[in-house]
Parts: structure tokens; C-alpha cells; sequence
């Protein structure tokens, strides 16, 4: 019962110890969270948000209800816009995602044929109250494409590729009997580079 | 009796360091919350995570996980709280000493989250205990929970040690404990403190969802003997739930709260 | 004796509960414990505290939408829990696999393993007693990995990266260095954790002999997975259900002699030795384009709410790092599974808990359950 | 390892078996349950010594009558067409590494008596308390038939394709 | 380089002569006692404190993170955070609780641990009260603990904290003899129980463990020492992992807080008490006395520490194996050998001492081999 053993892990943790002195960069893997951030992953997916081009009026979403069918948790919801007539508009009224429920899955985003709506990396959303702060309203989830561009520029370039190549201009209504090919699942080609 | 920011900088450019009673208990409180050592779900991994070398919890001197409730001050409720699981919950947040926080981390501890619609998953753990950071996020990632838990520093920040619940006498801090009933819990929430939210609209209730045989509070009983509606789709795709157009036409519970 | 009711029976038999809220039982499982003294005279494990109705939820849900749950059953091997549920899927719709997805199924598996195995370890030492220190190693190299899954999958723990056919998206850029960099540095970083461990003679003492578990016994009480191969019993199903390409390389399967906590420990760091070999056998042979996603895969996730199986049943299951995890599930042709239900290891492997504390002390029970390795979203579902 | 040749070796060793066979699977009638799945773990060729997988599943009246999903509608046994449950065990050999026999109990729902595979298989033992628990199937024979995820004072099985959910507020 | 070496008996002899002036002569005692008095009651919480703060870091380090550094600069102030935090928690006393016996305990096991410094020579002429017993008084009050522990542990009608109370009574006894034994061969050499004198033993370099006996006595001592404090490899009364939080489960606030202080305070008396016996006190070339005695006990508090990031638990049946199959009969054995050093004359005695050291090595290591774990081979089918 000699502690050979034990002293071969003592020097474990000793080399480590003075590993975090002698040589930080590798000794020490701490990120200090509130100064030094770690820059999200490119794919990373925490919270969905709509996607508007130019001004907030002038969203991508067209209240087509697929993504708050799809959505597993169920965490959508959607009432379209009428216009006098009482028509359906192509535009929500009211879009709610309810943050506390929502489980970052983004099948919404794999689903949308429209390109409306993406995963965000926005992460510090921690709140005191939850019945109304974490219910996010239309207002509260647009955000300009450009925004989108910037977290994400590999998928952007990739849906914006396909985009012109549909022809799909911003407003432009989808062709009319078969929808687009939603972007997210269609072939990929191969990442670029 | 504040101190008013003017004067205080003042001072302290002269190296006086002057500061109330209550500004001491606060950091003291603060700058070490000690969790207790509790994890339900995913959401105890990441917290763990939090704990471990690359997010590192200690440098706000909350690295201390207390097994015993006894020693701790914070509770993390990190993961899906069930029915079976709740009075648990409550009976530790009950054994905790008084000046007691709780951070409901993920979906799943603050409204049920993915689980909610099962007949085993409490929807939200501020049902029976009063909880201080909501942290969204299925699960959230450490940085988010250090975000969180800055948050609560800033709220431990702010309080008065008079007028904190803890140290009245009268307000008991004794929560009920809730019991197993036949079908769920009773009671199905603490009245006190936490009224369930109606004003979301009927449309994205458990009925027309996905649960075939949910029955809503208050409709009427189901004629004897008419099929289930999860049954009738053994023919053609009709998709389960009603259609969106049918819906639009039929005005929501009540108009969607701003 | 009742769930509920703690009481004790004889005046001198002390009844406690090791219960839902305690250091090491990694997670909500209890232990209804009788002792006499330190020894253990009976002992009743309760489950069901973190009972999510995953299974009343799929069967509500069409195939895809239950597919970010099944991240949820075992949350520290996300991949290999869609693996499995994805096997099965296409088993019952007959969808095939393009060549560059299996690969990446693969890769992604084995560096699961890895993770699991190392996690398994470091919570075995924290249930022995040493304050976090393996734990915390284990945490820093999970972090290099969970970076890759992040970038590729998108959520560190939450991957939802599987689809029927195939996989979601392709790797990143800079995703085949990521890789190379994390196996060329793990089997280092296997050395220091033996240096730490494997020859610690406090460990030692405190696990060998110690919830010894035979080789009839393991077999008949359909145990599977590190803890079977530990008692000596060559079954391991990469190897006997050849499933997906797990053909294409040659590995070794370690199996121990005696059955007891010292062999599964040990027998999980040849395994994570033997996933090494297999993932650089693996960055040698992967085809460096290729669809990711099938034809009929394609067509799957379209609309996967409209999606419709043909009806039938189908059982899938694969070697996840726990033992043998399958879904089986009935589909009545509409977009909804009919019935699904899954096989978790965890849940099963503890069937035998009370058979292997029976005798031993307080502090060996904890490890015992250690050692057997559950997760309870698997266990309770 | 084809289902004929598995068909002939049951008929032939077990005495008085009825068997119908269902694509891959067998129904076996409840009664000799317990013979059929001891010969297949004492039988040299088969050597089926690992029960891997025990499921309850719920099959309601409509299902029924028109036959198990994609098998042949349940003409005969009348007092099944109002809707039965069954258990479906998936045997394995370890020793030998061949693949699964499917053998599945049917019985009606008015009285969801089967016997228990326990006696044979260890393994058995919880999966067929959950069977229990979320679906009602009793299980005669089983050592400890109780609740395994739900409380004791719960009512009801879940995961019976009738089960009433009992109202909960919304949020 | 004079001053520096005995500041502080400088600073009680010129507040000895201030009072000296104006008051009678036994009141001058009284103050001179309060004067020491006052100074080991600050010095105890304070090293506590400064405890804590190390470990969390030193075990941070080990684990490649920082310790706690945002409150105060290196997070030096933390230990007062949390001495706040604990003030200011509820005290919650459980209803079955006996009142009487959960109230007691906190301030019992405090009373040992402060004792136990006033025999302590923390410098040249520094040691409070210069008992000719003081070693036996040291390892007759530090024994008082495992009292107190029971008492709270059986105060608290809590499950895991009468098992943790067990264990700490079988632990604590079972050490206590093996660590007296230890300290035998010391006697033997010094010739006098006085700490004084064993340090003045050893001056000049002529440290004990500098010797064949005296190392392996050294060794035997601390573990000794370890166990008798209740830590890491032998914190089986306090084991987290087995019984949620051992004896003070049912503590919380300022009750647990003296419990963490007693723990923490004899944790650097046993390592003051090593330095004192084997690694000669005060006694260094360059610094002053008293700071040659503070680098030497936080050497061993560094080691205690360095153990508690490292090592796991023992079983209690092993860790009862271990006192009395192993160090007991080796510290007995290590008295003959410090008996054979003491005769004979000063080369030729080394040489037999460390042939005898080394025989009793081999006697004890082929004696402890059968329940010693064994190395195991694995087969690898495909």
C-alpha cells in the first residue's frame, strides 16, 4: 500500500499547478465572461428572430403558419393581417415566439420556405419577470437582414445565392402552386470555403 | 440614509472609503453566493460547466456547491421540474436559511419548456416558489448563466435589509409543500404569489395541438360515445389541429395583451 | 417497504433515503437504503422524478419535430441518441445513406464516446471523494469538442444534427483541423488522466472487488453496453450488428476479468483508446465531398409534418457509449408515429443495482451506481 | 436465420402452439408464452439468452379491426376486434450474435392479463413495470408489479391511447 | 536585522513598561497575559480566513482556473465576503433537534482549536506560555474535538450526520494513537515534552527530519495530523459525496461558520505543530524567526491542500486498516530506530539508523502486501 501511485497523481496536479503560473496560455483555459467574450460559433443557435429588409415594415414573413406547425414545443403563434375587406394579408399582426418556452431547435428556420425567420446569437437574456418580459412580440424580434449578414455571412451568402437564383425579389410574391424550395434543406452544395 | 454619488466619489478620490451598513451586508451577500448543489436535467450540466475551468463560476466566489440546504443561498433549479419531483423542490427551498435566492435556469424550469405539455411536467417552477433571474435558453450556455447570475448580484444590490422578506418576522417563509393527487398536484399552484396566464390566446393551447384527448377547462363534456378527435385520422392526412384559415375567423380568447 | 414512507423496521436497522436531491447521484435518483451499521441490508432504487412523457409527446408530433427531444434523452450524448433514432426512422422508411454522412455519423459517434467516457470517469472520481479535480479536467477537454459540435451542429449539448438520410449540414470550414487537433491531443491527454488515476492505490482500494457483477447474471439481466464487457462478455454491437460503415475499420473490443468498479473504469479508457484508433482510421478513409443528405432523405424533411411513413414497425438500435439504446417504433402511415417507445441502457442497467450493493458499505453503493453510469433523462424519459 | 425455419423449430418443440406470423414477428398466444420463449433460450441453435427490449403498445378498437397497421386485419378472435394490448419482446443471442425474434402477446383490453417473462429474464423486470405503469398490462408472475415513473397514488395509465388529460391551466 | 528578528516580544515589553509606571504589580501580569491572549484570538480567525482564500485558490490553480478574484484584488476580500454573508444568515435550528447539544457543539470545537495556538513557539521567545508539557498538553486538548463533533452530529437528529458522527469518533481515536506514537521517537531525542527545547533541539540545521527516523516519522505525523483534522484523504466524517454534508449537515449561518474555523485553525496548528517537531521551528539562516516558522506551516498547509485537489476518500474499513495494519506498527518500529541513532556516536550512528529505517521498510511493505490492491490485465477480442 506504498503511495508510489499517489505521488505519480500529485505530480499531475503539481505540473498543472505550475503550469497555470509558468505558462498561462495553455495552464489556464479560463474565458473572464464579463470582459473577455468568447466570439459564438458561426452556427451557434439560441433564439429565433424575423428578418425585415430596409425598414421594419418591410418583413419577409408572409404568416404562412408553417413554422408555428412545425414548431416542436409549439412556441409560435400567429394571427394575419386583414385589411379593410377583411381579407388575409400576406403579413402577421401580431408574431409572438414565447422565449420561455422556446427550445432552440431551429427546425423553424429548416422549415421557413420564406427565409423570414433565423436563429440568433444573442445569449444574455436573463430577465427578473417571466410572464411578460419573456414573451417577445413582433416588435421585440425584427431585425434588419443586415444584422443577419453580419452573425452569419457563410449562410447568408449561401441563401442569398439561392434567392437570386429563384429570382426572388424581396416583396415578390412565391410562385404561384408550388412553393419555393425552402432554402435550409435543400441540396446543400458543399460548404464554401 | 443613501450616501449620494457626488460626495461619495468625492471621498473616495481622497481615499476615504465611506459606505452604509446596508451596502456592506449587500456585498457580502453578493460577492459570495454559494449554490446548492442541485441539478435536475441538461440544464445541471451546463451548470456544472459553468463551475469548471473555462466559464469558472469561482471568480464570483460562488464555486462552493453546498450539498446540504442548510449551507446554501442559492438555488440554481436547473431542469425540468415534474410533478413528482416538485414537492421536493419545495421542501429544500423550505430547508434553505433565509436570505435565499432562486435562478430557474432553462425552458424547462421556468414555463416547462419542450416537456410542458406532458401529464408528468409542472409548468414552471414559479408555481410554488418565488423565483428572482428567469434565465431562458434549452440549455442556456454558461456565459448566459453567469449573465444571470450578474443580474442577481445587481438585485442583491438594490435591497434593503429592512425591507427584505426574510428578515420581517411576520411574513412566514414557509411555503406548502404540494401533495400527490390523482391526477396531478394539489394544489395545482401556490395562489398566493402566481396566477397563470390567460390572455395567451386559445390557439396555441394543448387542445387544438396535439394532445387528441385534452380536455379544456371549460368546455362543455364531450357528447358519449362521438370518436376521439385523434382517432379520425386513420384515412386521409387531415392534419391534426384545425386549419389556420378556420381558426383566423373564430376571435382569439382575448385580445392579444400589449 | 413504500416509496414514500421512510421508516424505519428493526430498532437497529437505520432506514435512509439516498434521495432525489443528493451529491452523487447524478441527478433525481433515489435509493431507498436499509443499513445495519455501514453495511447495506437493502436497498430500493425510486425512478420517475425527471419522467418527461417523451414517449406521450412523440407519439403527438410528427417523425422530425421529435428529433431535437431525443438531444434530450441521454443530454451528455446528444449525436449518438440521434444515431440511433435516425437508424430506426430509416430502417422502418427504407431511406438510404449517401457515403460522406455515414462518415460524419461516425465521427460525430466516436467523439460522443469520448466524451461520455470521459465525463464517466471524472464523475466516478467525484463520487470517491476527490473534490473535482479529474471532474474539471474531463469538463476542459469536453470544451474543445463541444466547440467542434457548436460549430458544426450549432448547439453545444442540443446538436439535432441528425436528419433521416443523412445530416443536417456539411462541416464547417475550418471543421476537418478541429478534429484532427482534438484526437491528435486526446491520447495525450488520456496519458495525464492515467498518471492521475489508473495507479492511485486509494482508488485501487476503494474499487476493485467492489460490486462484483458475474457474467450469467449480466447476460440474464440483459445488461449491456462498458459494464457487460467488464464482466467478460465479448458483445459488443458495432461489431455484431455491423451497422452503418463501423465495418470499414478495425478495432479492438477490451474485455475485463473480474466484473467489479476498477474493471469498468478501466475498460471505458481502453474503449476511449480503441474510438482514437477509430477516428484516425476514420480522417484517413472520409471522402472529401459528397451529399450529405439522400434523395428520399430530402424529400423527408421538405415538410416533415406531411411526411408519411409507410405503416409497419421497425426496432433500430445502436452501441451508444451506455450500452445497447433503440427506438422502436410502430407508424400507422400517418405523420405521426403510432407507438414509440425507446430501449434506454441506463434504465436497464440498473435492474441489478440492489444484486451488486448487497453486502457492501454506504460509500460503495455510491460508487457502484457511479460506475453503472446513468443519466436520468434516460432512464425516466 | 429466416422466419420459416423459426416457424418449424417452435411448432415442432412446443406442444399445442398455434402461431400465426406477422411479417417479422410472432403472435403467440398468451398461454404459452412462457414455453415457447424457454425453448428459444435453452435450444442449442438459438441460444436466445438476452431479452432486449420489452414494449407495451395500445392498439384502440378502430386499429384494430382494421388490422395492425400494415398487417393483415384481426378477422378471428372477435373479443380482440374491441381493441387489445400487446407486448412485444425482442430476443437476442449473445453467445450465438444472431438477430432478433420478435415474439408479441395480444390481450383484449377488457382484461390485460399476460404472463411475465421475470421467471426467464432478469432483464425483464423493469421494463415490464413500466409496461405496467404507463399502460396497464398486468403482468402475472412479476416479482414487484408496482409503479415505476409515476407516484402511487396516480389513477390512470398515460400512454393508453384513451387517457383523459386532466385539465391544466395553460401557463 | 536584530529589531526584525523579535518585534513583537519588543512591542509587549514597551506596553509592559508603559503600564509598568502607574499600575500595581499583578495587574501588569494580567495584561501581559491579555496581551497574548488578544494576539492568538486575532491571529486565528485570521489565518482561517487567509485559509480559505488560499485553498480556493491553490485548488482553483490545480484545476487550471482562477480562484476568486473579483472581490478585492486577487479576491483577498472574499474571505471577509463571506464572513458577512454568514453573519447575516438565518440560523435555523431543526424542531427534533436537542437543543441544548446543537447549540454547544460550534462553540466546543472552537475552544480546542484556539487552546491548541498558545502553546505554539512562533518565534524565538514568541510561544505564549512556555509549558515544560506542551507537547502533551497539544495532543490532550486536540483530542477534545471528536467531542464535539459527536455532540453536533448527534444534536442535529439528522441520518447522515449521526453516520458522519460515527465516523468521526472510530476516525479520530484510531488516528490519535499512531500520531502519539510518532512523536515518541522526538521525546526521545529532545529529551523534554517542551516545544521550546525541541526546537532549540534542532537548531543550527540539525532539523529531526533531516535524520532516517525522524523523516519517516515525519511522514507517519502528518498523515496523522491530516486525519486528525478531518481532511482530504480522510474526510469521511464531513464526505460530501457519501453523506450529503457529514456532521454539520443541519448547520447554517454563523454556527457553520465556527465549525469551518475549527477545521480550518487546527489544520494549521498540526502544520504548525510539523514544522515545530521535524523541520526545527524557528530555525533558519536569513529571516527573522517567527517568519521562518510561518513559511514552514504553510509549506504543510500547501501539502494539505495540494492533497485535498488530488487524492480521493478512503472506505472507513480501510481507512482503520491503514492506521493500525500500517502506521501504528511502523511509528512503534521507528521508535527503535530513533533509540539506536540516539546511542550510538554521531557517523557510525546514521549508517545503522538507515539499514535499521531501511529493514523496516521491507518488513512493512512485504507485511501490508496481501490486502494491497493488485495490478490487472485486460483481454482484447474483436
Amino acid at each position: 500500500m506504498f503511495g508510489f501511485g499517489v505521488l505519480k497523481g500529485m505530480s499531475v496536479t503539481l505540473w498543472n499547478f505550475i503550469l497555470s503560473y509558468v505558462y498561462p496560455k495553455k495552464g489556464i483555459t479560463t474565458v473572464q465572461y464579463p470582459e473577455q467574450k468568447k466570439e459564438v460559433e458561426e452556427r451557434f443557435r439560441n433564439f429565433p428572430f424575423l428578418v425585415y429588409e430596409g425598414a421594419p415594415d418591410n418583413m419577409r414573413c408572409v404568416a404562412c403558419d408553417i413554422c408555428s406547425k412545425e414548431c416542436p414545443p409549439k412556441c409560435i403563434y400567429i394571427i394575419p393581417e386583414k385589411d379593410a375587406q377583411g381579407r388575409v394579408q400576406k403579413k402577421p399582426a401580431t408574431f409572438d415566439i414565447d422565449y420561455a418556452i422556446c427550445m432552440n431547435c431551429g427546425i423553424c428556420e429548416e422549415v421557413c420556405p420564406f427565409d423570414a425567420i433565423f436563429m440568433d446569437h444573442e445569449y444574455e437574456l436573463a430577465e427578473y419577470e417571466r410572464l411578460s418580459s419573456l414573451l417577445y412580440h413582433k416588435e421585440d424580434l425584427l431585425k434588419p437582414v443586415e444584422h443577419f449578414a453580419k452573425i452569419r455571412p457563410t449562410d447568408y451568402g449561401r441563401i442569398e445565392a439561392t434567392r437570386a437564383a429563384k429570382g426572388v425579389k424581396g416583396r415578390a410574391q412565391p410562385v404561384a402552386g408550388a412553393p419555393p424550395k425552402p432554402a435550409e434543406t435543400q441540396q446543400s452544395p458543399p460548404a464554401t470555403s | 440614509m443613501a450616501i449620494d454619488e457626488g460626495l461619495n466619489n468625492e471621498l473616495q478620490k481622497r481615499g476615504i472609503f465611506v459606505t452604509t451598513l446596508n451596502d456592506l451586508y449587500n456585498w457580502g451577500r453578493r460577492s459570495s453566493i454559494w449554490p446548492l448543489q442541485f441539478g435536475l436535467a441538461c440544464c445541471a450540466i451546463e451548470m456544472i460547466a459553468t463551475a469548471c475551468a473555462k466559464y469558472d463560476i469561482a471568480r464570483f466566489g460562488a464555486e462552493l456547491f453546498r450539498p446540504s440546504p442548510r449551507q446554501a443561498d442559492l438555488m440554481i433549479v436547473a431542469g425540468t421540474v415534474t410533478k413528482k419531483m416538485a414537492p421536493m423542490v419545495v421542501r429544500l427551498y423550505n430547508q434553505m436559511p433565509e436570505p435565499k435566492y432562486v435562478i430557474s435556469m432553462g425552458a424547462c424550469a421556468i414555463s416547462g419548456g419542450p416537456f410542458r405539455d406532458g401529464y408528468n411536467v409542472l409548468k414552471g417552477i414559479d408555481r410554488y416558489i418565488p423565483v428572482d433571474v428567469h434565465i431562458p435558453g434549452c440549455p442556456p450556455r454558461p456565459e448566459a448563466l453567469l449573465d444571470g447570475l450578474i443580474k442577481l448580484q445587481k438585485k442583491i444590490d438594490s435591497q434593503k435589509i429592512d425591507q427584505m422578506d426574510g428578515y420581517r418576522e411576520e411574513k412566514s417563509c414557509e411555503y406548502p409543500v404540494p401533495q400527490y393527487g390523482k391526477k396531478g398536484l394539489e394544489p395545482r399552484h401556490n395562489p398566493d404569489f402566481f396566477t397563470p396566464r390567460l390572455d395567451w390566446p386559445e390557439k396555441n393551447t394543448k387542445d387544438n395541438l396535439r394532445m387528441p384527448n385534452y380536455k379544456p377547462a371549460p368546455a362543455p363534456a364531450r357528447a358519449a360515445g362521438s370518436p376521439l378527435p385523434g382517432q379520425a385520422a386513420t384515412g386521409g392526412p387531415s392534419e391534426q389541429g384545425v386549419a389556420p384559415a378556420q381558426l383566423a375567423a373564430q376571435p382569439p380568447a382575448s385580445e392579444q395583451g400589449q | 417497504m413504500s416509496d414514500t414512507a421512510v421508516h424505519s423496521q428493526e430498532p437497529q436497522l437505520l432506514e435512509v433515503s439516498i434521495g432525489p436531491q443528493h451529491p452523487s447521484t447524478h441527478g433525481v435518483f433515489r435509493m431507498n437504503v436499509v443499513l445495519d451499521g455501514e453495511t447495506i441490508v437493502k436497498l430500493k432504487p425510486v425512478m420517475g422524478y425527471l419522467h418527461r412523457n417523451h414517449e406521450q409527446l412523440a407519439e403527438n408530433m410528427s417523425y422530425l419535430a421529435s428529433m431535437p427531444y431525443t438531444d434530450r434523452l441521454d443530454y451528455i450524448c446528444s449525436m449518438t441518441n440521434n444515431f440511433a433514432y435516425a437508424m430506426a426512422v430509416e430502417k422502418l422508411a427504407g431511406i438510404d445513406v449517401p457515403e460522406r454522412a455515414q462518415y460524419i455519423r461516425v465521427l460525430m459517434a466516436e467523439l460522443t464516446r469520448l466524451i461520455n467516457h470521459t465525463l464517466l470517469v471524472g464523475f466516478l472520481l467525484n463520487d470517491l471523494g476527490a473534490f473535482f479535480t479529474p471532474t474539471l479536467y474531463a469538463f476542459r477537454e469536453r470544451e474543445k469538442i463541444l466547440d467542434f459540435f457548436e460549430a458544426t451542429a450549432g448547439s453545444r449539448m442540443m446538436c439535432n444534427y441528425f436528419r433521416f438520410g443523412g445530416v443536417k449540414a456539411d462541416l464547417p470550414a475550418g471543421g476537418m483541423e478541429q478534429v484532427k487537433e482534438i484526437v491528435k491531443n486526446y491520447s495525450r491527454f488520456l496519458d495525464e488522466f492515467e498518471r492521475l488515476l489508473t495507479s492511485n492505490e486509494i482508488l485501487r482500494s476503494r474499487c476493485q472487488n467492489v460490486g462484483i457483477l458475474s457474467k450469467e447474471l449480466a447476460v440474464n439481466a440483459s445488461i449491456t453496453g462498458p459494464i457487460l464487457r467488464a464482466s467478460g462478455v465479448n458483445y459488443d454491437i458495432r461489431k455484431v450488428d455491423k451497422y452503418s460503415i463501423y465495418d470499414r475499420f478495425e478495432f479492438k473490443v477490451p474485455l475485463g476479468k473480474v466484473g467489479d468498479v476498477y474493471d469498468r473504469y478501466y475498460v471505458r479508457i481502453l474503449e476511449m483508446r480503441e474510438s482514437i484508433k477509430i477516428l484516425q482510421q476514420l480522417l484517413k478513409q472520409m471522402p472529401e465531398k459528397g451529399e450529405i443528405l439522400s434523395a428520399k432523405g430530402a424529400a423527408a424533411a421538405k415538410s416533415p409534418r406531411m411526411w408519411k411513413p409507410p405503416a409497419g414497425d421497425a426496432y433500430g438500435r445502436i452501441e451508444s457509449p451506455k450500452g445497447e439504446l433503440g427506438f422502436y417504433l410502430v407508424s400507422d402511415g400517418s405523420p405521426k408515429p403510432y407507438r414509440y417507445h425507446v430501449r434506454p441502457p441506463s434504465f436497464i442497467n440498473i435492474t441489478i443495482l440492489e444484486d451488486m450493493c448487497l453486502g457492501q458499505k454506504v460509500a460503495d453503493a455510491i460508487v457502484i451506481l457511479g460506475s453503472v453510469d446513468i443519466v436520468l433523462g434516460e432512464v425516466d424519459r | 436465420m429466416n422466419v420459416e425455419e423459426i416457424k418449424n423449430d417452435l411448432l415442432k418443440h412446443v406442444p399445442g402452439l398455434e402461431l400465426t406470423v406477422e411479417g417479422e414477428s410472432f403472435i403467440v398466444p398468451k398461454e404459452k408464452l412462457l414455453e415457447a420463449a424457454r425453448f428459444l433460450k435453452e435450444n442449442e441453435k438459438y441460444r436466445m439468452d438476452y431479452l432486449s427490449c420489452v414494449t407495451g403498445v395500445d392498439y384502440l378498437a378502430q386499429a384494430a379491426r382494421l388490422g395492425q397497421p400494415g398487417q393483415a386485419a384481426v378477422g378471428g378472435q372477435s373479443e380482440l376486434a374491441s381493441g387489445y394490448l400487446e407486448s412485444v419482446n425482442h430476443l437476442y443471442s449473445m453467445e450465438k450474435k444472431h438477430g432478433p425474434i420478435v415474439l408479441k402477446v395480444r390481450v383484449p383490453r377488457s382484461d390485460p392479463r399476460m404472463p411475465s417473462l421475470v421467471p426467464l429474464y432478469r432483464g425483464a423486470e423493469y421494463q415490464e413495470r413500466e409496461a405496467y405503469d404507463l399502460l396497464g398490462i398486468i403482468y402475472e408472475g412479476h416479482p414487484d408489479l408496482r409503479r415505476i415513473l409515476m407516484w402511487d397514488e396516480f389513477e390512470g395509465h398515460p400512454l393508453r391511447k384513451d387517457y383523459v388529460e386532466e385539465d391544466q391551466d395553460i401557463r | 536585522m536584530e529589531t526584525s528578528e523579535s518585534i513583537f516580544v519588543v512591542i509587549k515589553k514597551a506596553i509592559l513598561g508603559f503600564f509598568h509606571g502607574f499600575l500595581p504589580d499583578w495587574t501588569v501580569v494580567i495584561i501581559s497575559i491579555l496581551i497574548s491572549v488578544t494576539a492568538i484570538v486575532i491571529f486565528g480567525p485570521v489565518t482561517m480566513m487567509f485559509l480559505t482564500w488560499l485553498e480556493r485558490k491553490v485548488v482553483g490553480r490545480i484545476q487550471n482556473r482562477y480562484g476568486p478574484n473579483r472581490a478585492g484584488i486577487f479576491g483577498l476580500l472574499q474571505p471577509i465576503a463571506d464572513g458577512v454573508k454568514m453573519l447575516t444568515k438565518e440560523d435555523i435550528v431543526p424542531r427534533a433537534a436537542d437543543k441544548v447539544t446543537h447549540f454547544l457543539a460550534p462553540v466546543i470545537v472552537v475552544i480546542p482549536a484556539l487552546l491548541v495556538f498558545s502553546v505554539l513557539p512562533f518565534g524565538r521567545g514568541m510561544a505564549a506560555v512556555n509549558l515544560n508539557v506542551g507537547l502533551l498538553f497539544f495532543l490532550a486538548v486536540s483530542t477534545m474535538s471528536t467531542i464535539a463533533i459527536f455532540m453536533g452530529s448527534w444534536g442535529s437528529r439528522n441520518k447522515f450526520s449521526l453516520l458522519g458522527g460515527m465516523r468521526a469518533v472510530a476516525q479520530m481515536v484510531s488516528y490519535e494513537i499512531p500520531m502519539v506514537m510518532s512523536v515518541v521517537p522526538v521525546i526521545l531525542v529532545t529529551g523534554s515534552l517542551s516545544m521550546v527545547s525541541i526546537v532549540e533541539a534542532q537548531l543550527g540545521g540539525k532539523w529531526f527530519v533531516l535524520t532516517p527516523w525522524g523523516f519517516f516519522g515525519a511522514i507517519v505525523f502528518f498523515l496523522c495530523g491530516v486525519a486528525e483534522v478531518n481532511r482530504t484523504p480522510f474526510d469521511l466524517p464531513e464526505g460530501e459525496s457519501e453523506i450529503i454534508a457529514g456532521f454539520h449537515t443541519e448547520y447554517s449561518g454563523m454556527k457553520f461558520a465556527l465549525f469551518y474555523m475549527a477545521e480550518f485553525m487546527s489544520a494549521f496548528a498540526i502544520a504548525g505543530l510539523t514544522a515545530t517537531l521535524f523541520f526545527g521551528g524557528w530555525d533558519g539562516p536569513l529571516l527573522p524567526s517567527w517568519l521562518w516558522f510561518l513559511v514552514k506551516s504553510y509549506a504543510m498547509i500547501f501539502i494539505m491542500i495540494w492533497f485535498r485537489g488530488t487524492l480521493p476518500r478512503f472506505r472507513i474499513d480501510q481507512l482503520m486498516g491503514f492506521a493500525w495494519k500500517l502506521l501504528l506498527p511502523f511509528a512503534l518500529l521507528n521508535i527503535f530506530v530513533a533509540a539506536l541513532w540516539q546511542m550510538l556516536p554521531a557517523p557510525k550512528n546514521l549508517i545503522v539508523s538507515g539499514i535499521a529505517e531501511a529493514v523496516i521498510l521491507v518488513i512493512v511493505f512485504f507485511a501490508s502486501r496481501k490486502d494491497s490492491p493488485k495490478k490487472r490485465t485486460y483481454v482484447f477480442a474483436d
